[in-house]
């Protein structure tokens, strides 16, 4: 193993093969904590005796490739082997005794963790699916017996109750429920209800405004709900593939037109 | 799956042990939603069981527990034993708030009693269901008085005992008026409406508001 | 739950022999598809009764049969054995669907819980889409536990009891290898020296988001 630390010549066929593939397959790495224990399997040891400088050689040399044939990584990818290249020269050169931080060794150390830790839930969750599961292996009551509520209801009111609501009945007459008002609104199924009769004739480019119907056009309120509806109506006809629409600019008059059926 | 009895490796199609084949019809009968017949074991259990026999032992086991092995017509099923029935309810006293409705025809009627629907409609500006009555005639707590002698003789409506006796009133007349509704707070938001009693109130009231329209679809 | 025997035999109510209490349970346990917590055992059970003690003989006798009793957190339930699963009629399995992003992360909250999404993608290496834990949300299988007393409180997963009682697992310390993990030091969220892009990912998220706003309203 220790050979090709250095030449990557010696590497063998089918690891190269499995390299190559897992370059095509990058998208379906989940990250690149990910390709590092893909790649950790090739040096065939305990993850705790792993080979962080290997690794990260792997890796450098998997964006390598990546680039070399033109496939983009995600940029946590990248972001990864900016970090594993600064490790590896960590890992390399003799410690700077005027820096701080963690050393090279610690830093590889929580990789490693990292790597382990990963592997541990994956083995979990391997074996959490292995187990008997119910509805597969076992099962519950195919039907259970109901439970017969026996449910009594009792009603409750107090005085206070009693009095507000005879307080409320006999001061009621101020009181008016909130209703909206109907009249100044064009609904939508209105709108597609009168387009459906009109589009047949719409042959060439119209001024959707033209469509409105009679008496609403004047009054500020009812104009704008039935504009509203009738946009609305208009992009259902053009979903439907009855309508064609078009604005020349923003704010611009919007232009309908009858769909060919043929184009 | 195991397939643990030794028997069952000396030939593909020897039947598991009885003891075993019991073991697999309880658990399809228990997780089986429908009775399930003796064709079906047999269809689902090795080959060479004797779903039968199985099932008068397990039947045989059951006698007496919890729950049965009992015949369902053409199938098998687990049941509850009978005498544990009461097990399977579960008692629960729902409280509940009054509706609105109910609670202004409730009030309606304690203070203007006797009262006609017809009048009740009229003081609350809406419709009263007949619902609303049935519940309060239900729980007790108003009952029929006599008809009133007008076109019609419409039924009238009083409160009951037991409604004095929960509200914690001797009489209906202990209801607070509408002078002391107004010196708790409750009616603020109208110039005194002439007169206590209430009655008074009530004609007035009549007169002003009635709002006929909706009153409409009412039975 | 249970008063001690002796007590009982001042109380007006003598509770049931034990025999009975037994066959209550059982029968109780067979109606029910989910499991049953032994309070609500009580609840039902003539006053006096010790479903717990009841549960117990119960388990024993069931040993080795068709169907057993179980632990399901905090309820019992009777579940068939599985070694007699090839007898049924499969449902389609829902965990079929469930890719291997939200197998994992199931498996992360089972054996870290409670865990942050952050805590999560940490260990993942690689951020947790919405549609996964809400995927597992939807299968009631997690959770949400209580937010986590750090910058920006993220709410924290667990697992349900509907997780355990799928998994036929009687509580989560009962996770398979769960003890091995933990002592080798791989359930532990061991801060990274320095900075790792990782975990400098995960701070930041803390910091900034947490993606509480996901949450609202929910914790």
């Amino acid at each position: 193993m220790t050979d090709n630390l250095f030449s990557e010549d010696q590497t063998t066929v089918a690891e190269r093969l499995a390299a190559e593939a897992l370059i095509v397959d990058v998208d379906g790495f989940e990250g690149p904590l990910d390709v590092l224990l893909t790649l950790s399997r090739t040096q065939k040891v305990d993850l705790r005796k792993i080979s962080v400088l290997e690794l990260a050689r792997q890796y450098l040399a998997f964006v390598e490739r990546a680039k070399a044939l033109r496939i983009e990584l995600a940029a946590d990818y990248l972001v990864m082997a900016a970090w594993l290249a600064f490790l590896k020269s960590r890992l390399l050169l003799p410690p700077d005794p005027d820096e701080d931080g963690p050393s090279g060794e610690e830093l590889a150390a929580h990789l490693a963790f990292q790597l382990e830790r990963l592997q541990a839930m994956r083995d979990a969750a391997a074996r959490l699916m292995g187990r008997d599961q119910l509805g597969r292996d076992f099962f519950r009551r195919g039907k259970g017996e109901d439970i017969a509520r026996v449910r009594t209801v009792t009603y409750s009111a107090s005085l206070l109750d009693l009095m507000q609501a005879y307080a409320r009945i006999r001061t009621r007459d101020e009181f008016r429920p909130f209703v909206m008002d109907r009249d100044k609104v064009y609904t939508m199924e209105q709108a597609l209800e009168r387009m459906r009769g009109l589009i047949g004739f719409a042959g060439s480019w119209t001024d959707m405004a033209s469509y409105l119907p009679e008496g609403w056009g004047k009054d500020p309120v009812r104009r704008r709900s039935a504009t509203a509806a009738t946009f609305a109506a208009s992009l259902q006809l053009v979903k439907e593939g009855h309508l064609e629409i078009r604005q020349s600019e923003l704010f611009a008059p919007i232009h309908l037109r009858k769909k060919d059926i043929d184009t | 799956m195991n397939d643990a009895p030794e028997d069952r490796t000396e030939s593909l199609f020897e039947a598991p042990p009885m003891a075993e084949q019991e073991r697999m019809v309880e658990a399809v009968l228990f997780a089986s939603p429908d009775p399930v017949g003796v064709g079906d074991l047999a269809a689902r259990m090795p080959h060479g069981s004797d779903p039968a026999q199985a099932l008068e032992m397990l039947r045989k086991r059951y006698e007496g527990r919890g729950v049965r092995v009992v015949q369902v017509g053409e199938g098998w099923a687990i049941r509850t034993a009978p005498d544990l029935g009461f097990l399977m309810q579960k008692e629960t006293v729902e409280t509940r708030k009054l509706s609105r409705a109910a609670i202004e025809t409730l009030a309606i009627i304690a203070y203007h009693q006797p009262v006609t629907r017809a009048e009740i409609e009229e003081i609350r500006g809406v419709s009263v269901s007949r619902g609303t009555i049935d519940q309060l005639l239900e729980m007790e707590w108003i009952r029929l008085g006599r008809r009133r002698m007008t076109p019609g003789r419409p039924v009238t409506f009083v409160v009951t005992p037991h409604f004095l006796d929960h509200f914690g009133l001797e009489s209906a007349r202990d209801l607070p008026g509408l002078k002391e509704l107004r010196a708790a707070g409750l009616l603020e938001n109208r110039p005194p409406p002439g007169m206590l009693p209430i009655s008074e109130a009530r004609e007035e009231d009549e007169a002003e508001t009635g709002q006929p329209e909706l009153f409409e679809g009412e039975g």
